[in-house]
């Protein structure tokens, strides 16, 4: 039901997405007021703090329950676990602006990523169909001009594709929405299955056409294909942001839709279209990295094959799976934006660090970023001293547990695979140096080369302290 | 529920949306020109607020009349962000053809 | 009846030290080389004398008798139950220990002549002082885990000294074949120790010999496994290839470890185990023949050889058949009288012959000696004498132990061996004799050159060629002589100890070692036998000095000679084609398959395989990559097929739920 | 704790070298010779120890939790005298990154063999891959091997991760490496105990998932092969021990005839394809395949005899072939050339060189009253007491073989004439001498004395 009047509204609850969005506005102006030279870090600066502040407010509400905003808005750990991760993702993607983007842009850039996070804490609380949808559509929109922010022709062409495609499947997931309220009379995820026609075929169909929108956000095979070339055009921060903060925030309200919409007794049929996506995404993605020459695409591909491990987590919807998929996909966003940060340091404002050839023999060059970036490949790929390694384990143990033991071998079979990719660059980047001239390699500010060690020291950590946010699954209802 | 508020089948309302929607997703499919898939998009969209709308009647729930404003709201973004990308990515192009644009492949 | 409480238990250090000694002169030898020079040497041949004294001082702990058990025990350290080692110094071992140390000293002594100034002098003696630490192991050890032990380690040292000159390919080729042949004879070993272990428990000698009923029908492949060890250590068919090559070595080696020896081991063995071989006729057929085989195919082969190193290895592998063939048919008393006098004309013999070597700078083909008589008088009548007792000429040591041999075959039923001993004795002294005149009578043919005597395959005959060791110097005689003039007295005099048949002090000595049996009477009787052997062995002569004997000047003997070797029987040159056999049979196979595997199966199959894997890894990864066309509309599709899917999906299922 | 810091100091060490400039190679492996030697007191002293520290409590129980006794007593102080004898025989023109990853490697195992945690078990394993690999991309000819040895190990080492997450779910706790009394049973069992299977015949090698190692074992640096051939090698035959014969008693001996096969086909291909080879460091590491293969069937055969015997040849066969390898890699240093074809006549001119490869050679070929001779003796006896009549026969074949390649490798390289075309260089110098020294001793000792290890290393 919609809120009447007399509900009053609780601006605690979004206080963290109004910082953001002071923020998005405030950054303009300042770009407007800086100084040329400046603008680039006062956009960051700015942005940064903006983002901290969110996140020191976002902490305080872990413990808080209930709805705002009639039930559009849901409060609580769950929530507050989601919007820090994008908050996270959102930090470590503003960093990446110090070297790539040109400085006159990085202004407007800022403040577009900070609208588009907003859409994406709006996701991690998305309690009704109606906040679900502006939230994507308002992390969308924003991604839209993102990816068309360089003069490349690729980053044009990538906006395009994602405009499209993205529109796309919203459309697919209206409809869905449509069907789902069809179904149930009510737009709130909690009483979805409630309805007159709870029972009808429009909640499974609608159910339908929702996943197919939140796969699509997911870059689930086989709805990846926009994820290669629009993380390959888009601008590298616009890229590591995507590559996380799209992925939680639709992991977010699928946990939701999963665990408070549906009721408990569901059959499994319902659901295992999704784990067999889950099972398609681990081999198509981790195939399609094999011959791939830059790493934006490869890291494209990377993340569809994650997506899927995420996914093993949730099979069975278990309180525990989804503690596990919170830890993976914590240790996820982490190497991610690690792998980028690394790319970054090793790019200027044309992104010499998106190819792959850049690598080649960068140990001798760079022992530091080689070192660390093969510490965040090993983790990709799932190997120790790092949260990958146990995350692994985790998700193994779960779909092990939940008699999903298919899923689980898939997952060997695809992390087998992808180890190929990975160690495809190790290699490079412990080559000898060949004769050829390598072109210079900028010089990466101290903040970016700090927040590679952050990284990395996570990581590790995270493998021997596997901090999983306990008793969540109250928080999703 | 209650289907006699509807002056026509419920049936008949779902099936036009359907036809709507499946129009634009052809539009999307088949036709080339970048702003004849916008239009497209906007018709799916529009499908899916067709039925909001219905259900909404057929619920006396105005939250789907909300959703159907929404969308409309959004679809208006939507489309202004569409258009400026569609202008920039073809500013120098002769013809302007969703096919040509195939620079990112593999 | 005797039982088998082996030795009195308590600590000898007379025993331990005895033992250790010459591990501790080879180990100061072999660590202190450079520095120690000549004097190695002389560190040696003391270690070992001092060795030799000690074993005599011990005697009487040997011959102790303590309520049945018989000698000395001293237990060492215990692996785990059943694997308990110690030392054991009884009679039989006490023999070995005797002509180990003291035969071995005598030869020592003669080596720091031979050997002077050899590059590594030093190692030599360390190698030779380890080879008598690793025999006395192998005699003096308790249970057959620690006998295996001395029997691979005999083995180790016989590898170094045979390719002591490992410049020269073909005795690194004759080491490695020896060591590989003997391992061969260490792993029948094992297997017996196995079978020993799963039926008794324990490797001990005691444990063992106390329960031989414990093996039942297991008990002759006990015996097999044994012999096959003892086979293929004392150079019996069809494991003996590797003797005659082993002569690569220098000559007071093959005096000591292939003639005085290392080779007896095998009679040891069987000697110890006499328990059970009596418990096993199959096994006494079985050893009895093998043996007998042997000392005639050696004979045979002996006859045909140029090599004079190698006419002796042939008679030694004959004269082991005799042993083997004593021990194996019951007549332990013979057979190990046998070894004990062999031990000293072989030596003899050999040291005879490394003195001749010696003095024509390493030629070793009797074709091209000749008239040396007058040369080296001393060489001459040492090799006579060795030559007359080897051939049995009554008085002489010989004599006795072979009579007693033959005549024990007879004696426990085993006609046809009487008859292979006999015939042998006749070829035996055939080929000694042949090697006697060739050497020392008629002209000298060193000067003719080698094509005119036939040499045109010298490999076959064993000649040494590329002289990697010609730069020996020529010490004072006496160093050399001395020893070969000791031997001679045993030579001489040795067989007496079994004069007098049972009440001989050979006899009445291993009494309590070998359960005295009564046997019935021999048709023929001993003195009839030794009446029979020497006229076989006259016969033998006559033919030698008809041949070789009145050969003329130095042309007609060399023209003879050359008619002989050209017209030489095929068979007999190739030794009846037991190499070749040999490498037909296990040699090449064997390195076949390692190519096989390590060319074929390996790169291109199990690798093959591997490389298909990641090649349809591959081309999957393709197949993706061309799904991704870049064309919008493809992924429109691509999205809306997936969604038709989807929706098809729940629609039905939602439906028919 | 001193078992944590026995993990740590490696790693530590190892991680600290990095911080030196790449030129200070003299200081690095006076650092590194220090910081093995100090864990090789530490075994010493460590020994019984037990330390552990809750790790997981969902989904199942998993524990920091280390633990020094019996087998892995033994293995420990094994590997950290190999690598005290690697790095020592690095010579000057080691480079830093060697010595810090061969720290690396010895932190991991050490890790693998402490790890009484089937998880931390699964953590090192796949750990301890790393600095082989690392080290072998460092070298840019040997890239396709490194490729080669990561992606076989690495496929293993997924079906463990596997294997442990069932074994955790199951069971409900990790935490059970030498406990008594553990049994898994049930339909998912058998699966279980084929993925820890597969990753330690991966490690091992057994025929046919061996080809990964003629190639590792032949590119990688001496030092550092001489510490896989002698301790990693031995990863997969502890796990057999501790996790397949501990936790799955009656799986393994439902399913021993495969592993039986398995075993008796290494034992004599490897053997033989040791026949064939011209590469002297290839030489060894197919008689390793021979060699590993026995102690799988004395694993396998279930007999206490067979198992210590086992125990004692697992130590014994490290120590030789380490080395061995070490001293290969000395004559590789001084002639530039691993190749039968090349070498030869070298005893003339170096005869302390020529003894260090004959006391390895003759060690390896199972030389009695050395150490490869008593764990060769009790192995077979076991088999046979075990009444495997076929197998036992089959074990003995490979010792004459062994005979045959080991004195072939020996004397290609160290008898014949002299080959004019060698350089010539110093005899063994007293450093390699020292790096030596422990493992000969031990070889003596095991060989006659083996009674202190017999009755402590398999319970």
């Amino acid at each position: 039901m919609i809120a009447n009047p007399t509900t009053q509204v609780d601006w605690n609850g979004i206080a963290p997405i109004i910082t953001i969005a002071v923020t998005a506005l405030v950054v303009p102006f300042a770009d407007l007021f800086a100084r040329t030279h400046a603008k680039r870090w006062v956009a960051i600066l700015i942005g940064g703090l903006g983002t901290l502040l969110a996140a020191g407010l976002c902490a305080q509400q872990y413990g808080s329950t209930g709805t705002v905003f009639g039930g559009a808005f849901a409060l609580g750990g769950f929530t507050v676990v989601f919007e820090e991760i994008v908050l996270l993702a959102l930090f470590g993607s503003l960093l990446l602006f110090a070297t790539t983007m040109q400085e006159r842009r990085v202004g407007g850039s800022v403040a577009l990523m900070l609208w588009s996070a907003c859409g994406a804490l709006l996701m991690a609380g998305a309690s009704n169909l109606m906040t679900v949808f502006l939230g994507i559509e308002l992390l969308s929109l924003a991604l839209y001009c993102l990816c068309g922010m360089n003069d490349r022709p690729a980053s044009r062409e990538s906006a395009l594709k994602y405009l499209v495609l993205s529109s796309t499947a919203s459309g697919f997931m209206l409809l869905g929405m449509a069907l789902l309220f069809g179904a149930s009379g009510s737009v709130a995820l909690s009483s979805l299955t409630l309805g007159g026609l709870a029972t009808s075929s429009f909640l499974w169909s609608g159910s339908a056409l929702f996943f197919v929108g939140l796969a699509f956000k997911m870059s689930l095979a086989p709805f990846h294909a926009w994820s290669p070339d629009v993380y390959e055009g888009a601008p590298m921060p616009v890229t590591a942001f995507m590559s996380v903060a799209t992925k939680a925030a639709t992991l977010a309200v699928l946990a939701r839709f999963l665990y408070a919409a549906l009721p408990t007794g569901m059959s499994s049929a319902f659901l295992l279209p999704i784990w067999i996506l889950a099972g398609l995404s681990m081999l198509v993605g981790n195939l399609g990295m094999l011959a791939q020459t830059d790493l934006k695409r490869l890291l494209a591909y990377s993340g569809v094959a994650q997506a899927g491990y995420l996914l093993v987590a949730l099979a069975g919807t278990t309180a525990l799976g989804l503690r596990y998929a919170i830890y993976y996909l914590v240790a996820y966003a982490i190497m991610n934006l690690g792998a980028f940060s690394v790319a970054a340091a090793l790019s200027d404002e044309k992104e010499a660090g998106s190819a792959l050839s850049a690598y080649h023999a960068l140990a001798s060059r760079r022992p530091y970023l080689a070192a660390m970036m093969s510490l965040f490949l090993l983790a990709l790929a799932g190997l120790p001293p790092t949260a990958g390694f146990l995350g692994k384990i985790l998700l193994l143990s779960t779909g092990v547990a939940t008699g999903y033991w298919w899923l689980a071998v898939l997952l060997i079979l695809g992390t087998a695979i992808s180890l190929f990719a990975y160690a495809k660059i190790i290699r490079a980047m412990y080559a000898r140096p060949d004769g050829k001239a390598q072109p210079e390699l900028p010089v990466a500010p101290w903040p970016a080369m700090i927040s590679i060690a952050l990284y990395g020291i996570a990581l590790v950590v995270m493998t021997f302290y596997p901090l999983t946010p306990s008793n969540i699954v109250p928080f999703v209802r | 529920m209650d289907l006699t508020v509807l002056p026509v089948a419920l049936g008949d309302y779902i099936g036009l949306s359907l036809v709507i929607f499946f129009i634009g997703v052809a539009g999307i499919a088949l036709r080339r020109n970048p702003l004849i898939v916008l239009m497209s998009i906007e018709l799916m969209w529009n499908a899916a607020n067709l039925l909001f709308i219905t259900f909404a009647r057929v619920y006396m729930n105005n939250a789907g009349h909300i959703f159907a404003f929404l969308v409309i709201t959004v679809a208006a973004a939507e489309a202004a962000i569409g258009l400026a990308i569609v202008v920039v990515v073809f500013r120098n192009a002769k013809n302007v053809d969703v096919d040509d644009v195939r620079i990112l492949r593999g | 009846m005797i039982h088998h409480v082996m030795g009195v238990d308590g600590t000898y250090p007379l025993l331990l030290t005895l033992w250790l000694l010459p591990l501790l002169g080879g180990v100061l030898c072999w660590a202190f080389g450079p520095q120690l020079k000549t004097a190695a040497g002389w560190l040696a041949s003391g270690a070992l004398l001092a060795s030799f004294v000690l074993t005599i001082v011990a005697w009487p702990t040997a011959t102790q008798n303590l309520n049945g058990a018989v000698g000395a025990h001293q237990a060492l350290v215990s692996w785990m139950p059943g694997f308990d080692f110690g030392l054991l110094f009884d009679p039989l071992s006490l023999i070995w220990t005797c002509i180990i140390t003291g035969v071995g000293f005598l030869i020592h002594l003669y080596s720091i002549g031979y050997m002077h100034g050899d590059r590594a002098f030093a190692r030599f003696f360390a190698f030779l002082n380890f080879f008598v630490f690793a025999m006395l192991t192998l005699v003096l050890s308790d249970n057959f885990a620690g006998l295996l032990i001395g029997w691979g380690l005999v083995g180790l040292a016989s590898y170094f000294l045979i390719g002591f000159w490992f410049e020269k390919p073909s005795a690194v080729a004759a080491a490695r074949k020896a060591f590989v042949i003997n391992v061969v004879g260490d792993i029948a070993i094992m297997m017996a120790i196995f079978i020993m272990i799963a039926k008794v428990g324990s490797v001990g000698y005691g444990d063992v010999f106390s329960h031989v009923a414990a093996f039942g029908p297991t008990l002759f492949a006990v015996c097999v496994c044994l012999f096959i060890g003892a086979a293929a250590k004392s150079a019996q068919l069809p494991l003996h290839t590797w003797l005659p090559d082993a002569m690569e070595g220098p000559t007071p080696v093959s005096a000591l470890i292939h003639a005085a020896t290392m080779v007896t081991a095998g009679v040891y063995l069987i000697a110890r185990c006499a328990p059970l071989w009596n418990a096993s006729p199959d096994a006494q057929l079985l050893v009895g023949t093998v043996g007998g085989l042997t000392a005639l195919v050696g004979a045979i082969l002996g006859t045909a050889q140029w090599d004079i190193k190698r006419i002796l290895a042939y008679s030694t592998m004959s004269q082991i058949g005799y042993m083997i063939m004593g021990v194996g048919v019951g007549a332990y008393e013979g057979g190990v009288a046998h070894f004990f006098t062999h031990a000293f004309f072989k030596a003899q013999l050999f040291l005879g012959s490394g003195i001749v070597i010696h003095a024509l700078a390493n030629e070793q083909d009797v074709r091209r000696m000749g008239g040396l008589r007058k040369k080296l008088p001393f060489a001459f009548f040492a090799m006579l004498i060795g030559v007359l007792a080897i051939c049995g000429l009554p008085g002489l040591s010989g004599s006795f132990s072979k009579d007693a041999v033959i005549q024990g075959a007879l004696e426990h039923g085993h006609p046809w061996l009487y008859v292979v001993g006999v015939v042998t004795a006749g070829i035996t002294a055939y080929y000694m004799f042949r090697m006697l005149f060739l050497t020392f009578t008629g002209a000298h043919r060193g000067e003719i050159d080698p094509s005119h005597l036939g040499m045109r395959h010298p490999e076959l005959v064993g000649t040494p060629h590329g002289d990697s060791h010609s730069e020996h110097h020529h010490a004072p005689a006496w160093l050399m002589n001395v020893p070969v003039a000791i031997l001679i007295v045993p030579t001489i005099a040795a067989g007496w100890l079994l004069f007098g048949g049972g009440a001989s002090w050979w006899a009445t000595f291993f009494a309590t070692t070998f359960a005295p049996e009564t046997l019935p009477a021999a048709p023929i009787s001993e003195m009839a036998t030794t009446g029979i052997v020497l006229l076989i062995v006259a016969l033998g002569f006559l033919v030698a000095y008809l041949r070789y004997g009145r050969m003329g000047d130095a042309k007609a003997a060399a023209e003879k000679l050359r008619m002989e070797t050209v017209h030489a029987f095929p068979a007999l040159t190739n030794a009846f084609y037991f190499d070749a056999a040999l490498d037909a049979l296990f040699v090449r196979p064997a390195a076949w398959l390692g190519a096989l595997s390590a060319q074929i199966l390996d790169p291109h199959i199990i690798d093959g395989a591997v490389r298909e894997i990641v090649h349809l890894a591959r081309s999957l990864g393709n197949g993706v990559r061309a799904v991704q066309s870049g064309l919008l509309r493809a992924y429109v599709l691509l999205v809306v097929g997936g969604a038709v899917v989807f929706i098809a999906y729940y629609t039905l299922i939602g439906v028919h739920r | 704790m001193m078992l944590l810091a026995l993990v740590l100091v490696p790693l530590i060490v190892g991680t600290l070298l990095f911080a030196l400039p790449a030129a200070a190679q003299t200081l690095s492996r006076v650092i590194g010779v220090v910081a093995s030697l100090a864990t090789v007191v530490l075994v010493l002293a460590a020994r019984g120890d037990d330390w552990s520290v809750r790790w997981l409590s969902r989904p199942f129980t998993a524990a920091f939790h280390l633990g020094l006794s019996g087998l892995s007593f033994w293995l420990a102080l094994l590997l950290t005298v190999v690598t005290l004898s690697a790095i020592v025989a690095c010579n000057a023109s080691a480079r830093r990154d060697l010595i810090a990853q061969l720290l690396f490697l010895e932190g991991t195992m050490l890790g693998l063999f402490l790890a009484r945690d089937l998880l931390l078990f699964a953590l090192f394993w796949d750990a301890m891959l790393l600095p082989v690999f690392f080290t072998l991309l460092a070298r840019a000819s040997h890239v396709t091997t490194a490729w080669r040895y990561f992606l076989y190990n690495f496929a293993g080492g997924l079906a463990l991760l596997l294997a442990t997450a069932a074994f955790g779910v199951l069971f409900g706790s990790t935490d059970v490496i030498g406990q008594a009394g553990v049994h898994v049973i049930g339909a998912w069992a058998p699966w279980i105990l084929g993925g820890f299977a597969l990753a330690f015949l991966v490690k091992t090698p057994v025929f046919p998932l061996h080809t990964w190692m003629p190639l590792t074992y032949a590119d990688t640096p001496p030092a550092m092969v001489a510490v896989v051939s002698a301790v990693q090698s031995k990863a997969g035959l502890y796990g057999f021990i501790v996790i397949g014969l501990a936790f799955f008693p009656d799986y393994m001996k439902a399913y021993a005839g495969i592993f039986l096969v398995l075993g008796a086909i290494s034992l004599i291909y490897g053997a033989l394809a040791a026949l064939a080879q011209s590469d002297t460091k290839r030489i060894v590491a197919y008689s390793s395949l021979s060699h590993l293969g026995l102690i799988l069937i004395a694993i396998f055969s279930f007999n206490t005899i067979a198992l210590q015997g086992a125990g004692l040849y697992l130590i014994a066969h490290g120590i030789f072939s380490a080395a061995l390898f070490l001293v290969l890699g000395f004559v590789e240093e001084r002639e530039e050339t691993r190749s039968l074809t090349h070498l030869g006549g070298l005893g003339a001119l170096n005869p302390r060189l020529a003894g260090a490869l004959c006391i390895a050679a003759l060690a390896a070929l199972g030389l009695p009253g050395l150490a490869g001779f008593a764990g060769e003796l009790l192995i077979i006896t076991g088999i046979f007491q075990s009444g495997l009549l076929w197998a036992a026969l089959l074990a003995l074949i490979p010792i004459v073989l062994a005979a045959a390649y080991m004195l072939r490798l020996f004397q290609g390289v160290m008898n014949g004439p002299q080959r004019s075309d060698l350089p010539i260089r110093a005899d063994l110098s007293w450093r390699e001498g020292i790096a030596l020294a422990p493992l000969v001793l031990a070889l003596l000792a095991l060989g006659t004395i083996p009674g202190a290890l017999l009755q402590t290393v398999i319970k």
